[in-house]
């Protein structure tokens, strides 16, 4: 029984690092309607950047605001050169111009900042933490409280602010929107960066645990089951999908691997993720559209 | 609960309701279509119009209800098994398949009539070539009656907007269906093509003997083309009748006013 | 689009130039490098390169070639897949303006398993440290493949035997618990077989955990490592799932200086990403890290010193990838050797390299004269055995730097050759193929 | 159908018509008789190898994948586990049925991929858009695992490869660079062949008709869910007889990473590139990607030099690669083989515009 709890709470607390990564997702989605396949190159850029400033000799928080800086001057020039063009297109050409724009920022990352793996170091301690006896990872719990913060700063941001009001309302009514004169690709860029800010924090957990390099990328496709279950468009969403996803692969692994022959979490989310869709088509917390015809 | 249908009628629509969210978009609409007739269903945006033509060709599913068609009695059916049973529909917004030519567009509303199977089609076999080129004349003879040939490889989306609802009259109408549901098929017109238009429908109506239910805001269109006209507002029955009578309904009068300048 | 169709035009006009190039007599030897710069292992690929050029620089540049053979090289990016893999062979088979090419490092394994069989279709031997196919030391069955050294077979054992050693005899196996953390891939199964056979033999327990490609979260595995409490765990993970495998061992308090890396997990880029988690973590290797062997003094002198290494970051100088180049530089370059013994001192084309590989013997006293000794193990290949070797040295992770444990660990390769006989001849029967002969080889 | 004629009122019957003549496609009978005759000839080892049988490979795959993407609109990036499912299917064939010629078990691995894809497609009921790449998603990790997981389908190779048997047909030898580029050269134009009758036929019609309104399709009696999983179904065997091709007449050994998702990225790529929705754009789309990587190396190589890091080109190739994949979905959405077509009107009028 300890250690099935053990595997809940440590699979759940393993899925808010798949929640970091998705919300990321959700905001671009909602804001744009774009599904952001570069997210993980974005990850990646960001904390490669964070890193290499690091290296160069800037202490850490210096590192991190020039990092978020970067990744406001990459909204900037995604949305001109990406977004604009493409503004009215289908969603499909939208996510397939993402594709290559996540081999263009790979490429710059790597380019521009070499393909090294770096170790980063956040000052966490990584030893275990016992709960009863029940075994927590330290890390674990600083990420999800991470995500937990992060989560509320975009609650008020999004909520409190002026340009969080008119987010609401694009995403709300894209038309009405500009009809009462919110600049879109205003929003755009600020949502692209903001994302990109989610980026960096998520970068840096997933870095500090992994290594800085070029399979942070790779991180995109597990965060993939996560939106399908929570939807694409909530937060709420990407969170509660993280932790299910989290936890049932860490209880599949455990208690269902060994009858296969184990090694299953590579397609597990995915089919656990296809059995929701096949419930609710547009995910738990996302939202059918009525097809008026 | 299944009353049989009087003879000469085609379709018997009883007690149906339809809400989405909670939102009512037709309650309790009862009313019939007697076979080879026009039938107009008029009534101010958002009367549920399209809404109920949705509910008799299977794209909504009402709440409650039934309605009876030829010789079935269904609350919910799919669009397919609708098609099928030779319900022929055009939509408002132009359901075209937008990227298509017009000829294939007219084409793939006989696909429910093809036989040929997937081999012979994927290796060109004598069945389905002979299948293909007595389906590609009766879709010229369709065209050269919508007088559409001069655009026959013209990918629809590039057509203007009155042309494209002619096309969407040619795919229902090749199917050969029994009742032909037409959303607004004269919207956005001009006097000049709205005559031709009525002429199309009249033509098929006489000369093929399909009954007719279509949705029109132009009351004129309606008083000269249709020998019944249903009137709803917010999703309620207010007329039914032929034009004159529904013409002389204060009801009708109350609510088109009230929308309608 | 008119720019697009120029850019066509140079391209074609590029490759025809590249395919026809005019005949020379051949004073060259050419070595093909068939490199990974880019992608997801990169990170591991650059400093062999650097190990292979600065190598083969300093045989040209200090030696005066091989016997008076200058070498060329030119690099031609993988990115470690089969596909570039291919068309870097086909670009390079034919060699480099007459310097023929005496033999092929494939690097990385789907470039290796697809030019299987186009190599041996073109008769040049190709050299798989480290990976490949693992029967494919049955010379008789596949003449031009050489997983030298050590093969996955050979590396199962060797840890069995170094366990057994810090255990205190073979005896002392029975009962402990072993538990291997694979990647879940060919290269991760490919020592169940082996292990399987061992437990048998020795009485251990083997517990098999595999971690899912690309392994960047593995709380559920080392959970059960937790659970099965384990007396030993065999790292073979690779790439990213190396690093993560480290931290979250920590993480689950399995002791790092319990687990042994195998060759893939066994480089300063695996430890480096897990801090302070990865201190006292053992790995072993055919090619040790480490800058003080002999070798390095030469090319320090020869080479970093006068600024003409290929190393980008000095710091690289002596990691493990770093002398794993050298390693298989200097077995390509002994293998020519021994062939001009019989051919004569000119450069060689694939069939002589492969009998000069076939041919090749390195004893201590070769190891030293070259500055390997210490740094690779005594080699002596034939037809039958393509391995050669099959001894690893252990090293452990000082948080710094990769320090030698123990001297060269061998293998039980006996106990497992049965198993490589019947793999092979499953792929001769499967492909129609007459083994050779081997006692009647020369 | 007659039946159907005597409805028609009378206007119907008094139309003229018009069908259009079939033309002799003398442009793509000129380039099957270089293919067939000359290239075997003139190319050498290299461009076999390296160039041509990998191109003609992609091109089958683009087509697979441009039937279920291109014609019937349905999004997927799990074309590389139905080409895996495909050439491991062949393989279980020829190793373990000995008899059936290699046609036959390549038209069998085909089939099993067909399967498979079929089963997979069955979610395309409920599942739209994005959430439907989502389940091709799964396909591709799935079907990647089960090829590593189960020794029985690499025949218990301790490197989980699995290697082309002799390739023979009709008691020659095949297993060349000449005779794996004409039985290649042979499948490609077949299926083409087949692939252009499906698309110019009801069926074809029908697909593209859901592609452009699902919704409609279904009210005009199309359908929707069946045609949706044949779509499938034909995409798998297409994708499948092109794994087995990339496995066997291309790379000579394979395993289930050598079908890994950048594979299928790659597919999806050539689509994009070349053009949904079309044939010829396929060839055209794995023409560029097959061609500019080796290009741009070739030319750094050439120009460049020793002086630049390989790698710094390798990066630059990426970026070159993704930029152009945006610059064509926003200028040509339509791919090359639109480009090319407009190219062609405007050499048509050439002395009057230019």
């Amino acid at each position: 029984m300890n250690f099935f709890l053990e595997t809940l709470f440590g699979g759940l607390l393993a899925g808010t690092m798949y929640s970091l990564v998705a919300i990321g997702f959700v905001l671009i989605y909602k804001a744009s309607g774009v599904f952001n396949f570069a997210q993980g190159a974005m990850l990646l850029f960001a904390a490669l950047t964070c890193v290499s400033l690091q290296e160069a000799g800037l202490p850490f928080a210096a590192a991190v605001a020039a990092s978020v800086v970067v990744m406001g001057l990459l909204a900037l020039a995604i949305e001109r050169a990406v977004l604009r063009p493409l503004v009215a297109r289908s969603q499909i050409t939208l996510f397939m111009a993402t594709l290559g724009l996540s081999f263009i920022i790979e490429g710059l990352a790597q380019g521009l900042m070499g393909a090294e793996v770096r170790a980063l170091d956040l000052g966490i301690d990584d030893v275990p933490v016992f709960v009863g006896d029940v075994m927590l990872s330290q890390f674990d719990l600083f990420a999800a409280a991470t995500a937990a913060v992060l989560v509320l700063v975009l609650a008020l941001l999004f909520n409190k602010t002026r340009v969080g009001v008119s987010l609401r309302a694009v995403a709300d009514d894209t038309r009405a929107a500009l009809s009462i004169g919110i600049n879109l690709n205003r929003i755009w860029q600020i949502v692209w960066a903001v994302a990109g800010v989610v980026g960096l924090v998520a970068g840096l957990l997933w870095g500090a645990r992994q290594g800085v390099q070029f399979s942070l990328s790779l991180v995109v496709l597990k965060a993939l089951p996560v939106l399908i279950i929570g939807g694409f468009t909530s937060i709420g969403g990407a969170i509660v999908g993280g932790l299910i996803v989290g936890a049932a692969e860490n209880l599949a692994e455990v208690y269902v691997g060994p009858l296969v022959g184990g090694g299953i979490t590579s397609w597990f989310a995915y089919f656990l993720a296809l059995a929701f869709l096949y419930v609710r088509p547009a995910g738990l917390f996302g939202e059918r559209a009525i097809e008026r015809v | 609960m299944s009353v049989p249908m009087p003879s000469g009628q085609i379709l018997d629509v009883r007690d149906i309701s339809l809400s989405f969210k909670g939102v009512k978009a037709i309650s309790g609409l009862s009313f019939s279509v007697q076979r080879g007739e026009i039938c107009a269903l008029i009534g101010p945006n958002g009367a549920g119009k399209s809404s109920l033509l949705n509910v008799l060709n299977g794209v909504y599913r009402p709440d409650a209800g039934e309605v009876i068609f030829e010789d079935i009695h269904y609350r919910r059916i799919t669009p397919l098994e609708a098609a099928r049973r030779g319900i022929g529909r055009t939509f408002q917004n132009n359901a075209l398949f937008k990227r298509m030519s017009v000829i294939d567009n007219i084409l793939s509303g006989l696909s429910r009539h093809a036989r040929a199977g997937f081999f012979a089609q994927a290796l060109g076999l004598p069945p389905a070539r002979r299948e293909a080129r007595e389906h590609r004349e009766l879709a010229e003879r369709t065209l050269a009656f919508l007088e559409l040939q001069a655009h026959r490889d013209t990918p629809v989306g590039n057509l203007a907007y009155g042309l494209q609802k002619r096309v969407e009259l040619g795919r229902a109408l090749i199917a050969g269906p029994s009742l032909l549901l037409l959303d607004e098929p004269m919207a956005g017109m001009n006097a000049d093509e709205k005559r031709e238009m009525s002429r199309f429908v009249t033509e098929v109506n006489r000369g093929l003997g399909t009954t007719v239910v279509l949705i029109e805001h132009d009351i004129g269109v309606v008083m000269s083309l249709s020998s019944h006209v249903v009137v709803l507002d917010y999703g309620r029955k207010v007329g039914d009748g032929t034009p004159a009578e529904v013409r002389a309904n204060p009801e009708v009068i109350a609510a088109y006013l009230g929308t309608v300048q | 689009m008119t720019t697009f169709l120029r850019r066509v035009a140079v391209a074609a006009a590029l490759a025809a130039a590249f395919c026809g190039h005019a005949d020379a007599a051949p004073s060259e030897q050419f070595f093909p490098l068939a490199t990974y710069r880019v992608g997801a292992y990169a990170s591991s690929g650059i400093p062999v390169w650097a190990g292979m050029i600065d190598y083969l620089r300093y045989i040209n540049e200090v030696e005066g070639g091989i016997n008076g053979v200058k070498l060329v090289w030119q690099e031609c990016e993988t990115e470690w897949t089969a596909e570039k893999g291919i068309e870097c062979y086909e670009r390079f088979k034919k060699g480099l303006n007459g310097a023929p090419v005496a033999i092929y490092h494939p690097n990385g394994a789907p470039a290796a398993y697809a030019l299987s069989d186009k190599a041996a279709a073109d008769r040049i031997p190709l050299i798989t440290l480290g990976y490949g196919r693992t029967e494919a030391t049955d010379g008789a069955v596949f003449p031009h493949n050489f997983p030298v050294m050590l093969t996955f077979y050979s590396e199962a054992s060797a840890v069995i035997n170094y366990i057994a050693q810090r255990e205190g005899g073979f005896a002392k196996l029975k009962g402990k618990k072993i538990a291997t953390v694979y990647h879940d891939s060919a290269y991760g199964r490919e020592t169940q077989g082996p292990l399987k056979l061992l437990a048998e033999k020795y009485g251990f327990e083997n517990i098999q955990i595999p971690v899912a490609d690309p392994g960047n979260e593995q709380s559920s595995q080392w959970r059960q490592v937790r659970q099965a409490k384990p007396d030993w765990v065999f790292l073979r993970t690779w790439g990213v799932s190396t690093p993560v495998a480290i931290k979250t061992a920590a993480r689950f308090g399995f002791p790092a200086d319990h687990i042994i890396g195998d060759i893939w997990a066994s480089s300063n880029e695996d430890v480096l990403p897990a801090g302070d988690a990865g201190k006292g973590y053992l790995a072993l290797t055919p090619y040790p890290g480490g800058a003080d062997f002999d070798i390095h003094k030469r090319i320090k002198t020869h080479i970093l010193d006068k600024g003409r290494s290929d190393l980008k970051d000095p710091k690289s100088f002596g990691s493990v990838y770093y002398n794993s180049g050298l390693v298989n530089a200097a077995i390509a370059v002994e293998a020519i050797r021994a062939g001009q013994k019989k051919f004569g001192n000119r450069p060689l084309t694939g069939d002589e390299g492969r009998w000069g590989l076939e041919h090749l013997n390195l004893d201590d006293a070769r190891l030293k004269e070259i500055g390997f000794l210490g740094l690779m193990q005594r080699l002596q290949l034939s037809c039958s055995d393509h391995e050669g070797g099959g001894s690893v040295r252990v090293q452990q992770w000082d948080g710094k730097s990769w320090k030698l444990i123990t001297d060269w660990v061998s293998s039980d390769r006996k106990t497992l050759r049965p198993l490589i006989d019947a793999k092979s001849a499953a792929y001769a029967r499967e492909k129609g193929l007459v083994p050779r002969n081997c006692a009647r080889e020369s | 159908m007659s039946n159907l004629s005597h409805q028609l009122p009378a206007p119907f019957e008094h139309a003229p018509l018009a069908l259009v003549p079939r033309a002799i496609p003398w442009g793509a009978a000129a380039l099957l008789i270089v293919a067939f005759a000359g290239v075997p000839w003139l190319a050498g080892d290299y461009w076999l190898n390296a160039i041509l049988i990998p191109f003609l490979v992609l091109s089958l795959a683009g087509l697979g994948l441009n039937l279920l993407t291109g014609y019937a609109g349905q999004t997927s990036v799990g074309s590389a586990g139905f080409m895996a499912v495909g050439a491991f299917a062949t393989y279980a064939f020829l190793l373990r049925v000995p008899v059936l010629p290699l046609p036959v078990a390549l038209l069998a691995g085909g089939a099993v991929a067909a399967a498979v894809g079929f089963v997979f497609g069955i979610p395309s009921n409920r599942i739209k858009g994005f959430y439907l790449m989502a389940t091709t998603l799964a396909a591709q990790f799935f079907l990647e695992w089960v090829f590593t997981k189960f020794p029985w389908f690499y025949n218990h190779a301790s490197s989980g490869t699995i290697a082309a048997p002799r390739l023979a047909l009709f008691g020659h030898d095949i297993s060349g660079p000449v005779g794996r580029y004409l039985l290649t050269l042979s499948v490609v134009t077949l299926l083409t062949w087949v692939a252009r009758n499906l698309v110019g036929s009801r069926l074809g019609r029908n697909w593209m008709a859901i592609r452009d309104m699902d919704t409609a399709a279904a009210v005009i009696g199309i359908d929707v869910d069946h045609h949706k999983r044949l779509a499938f179904a034909v995409s798998s065997f297409y994708l499948g007889i092109a794994g087995a091709l990339w496995a066997f007449a291309y790379l000579g050994t394979a395993s289930a990473s050598s079908f890994d998702i950048n594979r299928s990225f790659q597919i999806l790529f050539i689509i994009i590139i070349g053009g949904m929705g079309s044939v010829a754009g396929n060839f055209i789309g794995a023409a560029f990607i097959s061609l500019l990587p080796i290009f741009l190396s070739q030319a750094g190589q050439a120009l460049l030099g020793g002086n630049v890091d390989p790698g710094q080109i390798q990066n630059l190739q990426k970026i070159i690669f993704g930029a152009l994949i945006i610059t064509f979905l926003v200028k040509e959405p339509e791919g090359l083989v639109r480009l090319l077509a407009g190219l062609r009107e405007r050499l048509a009028v050439w002395p009057l515009r230019f």
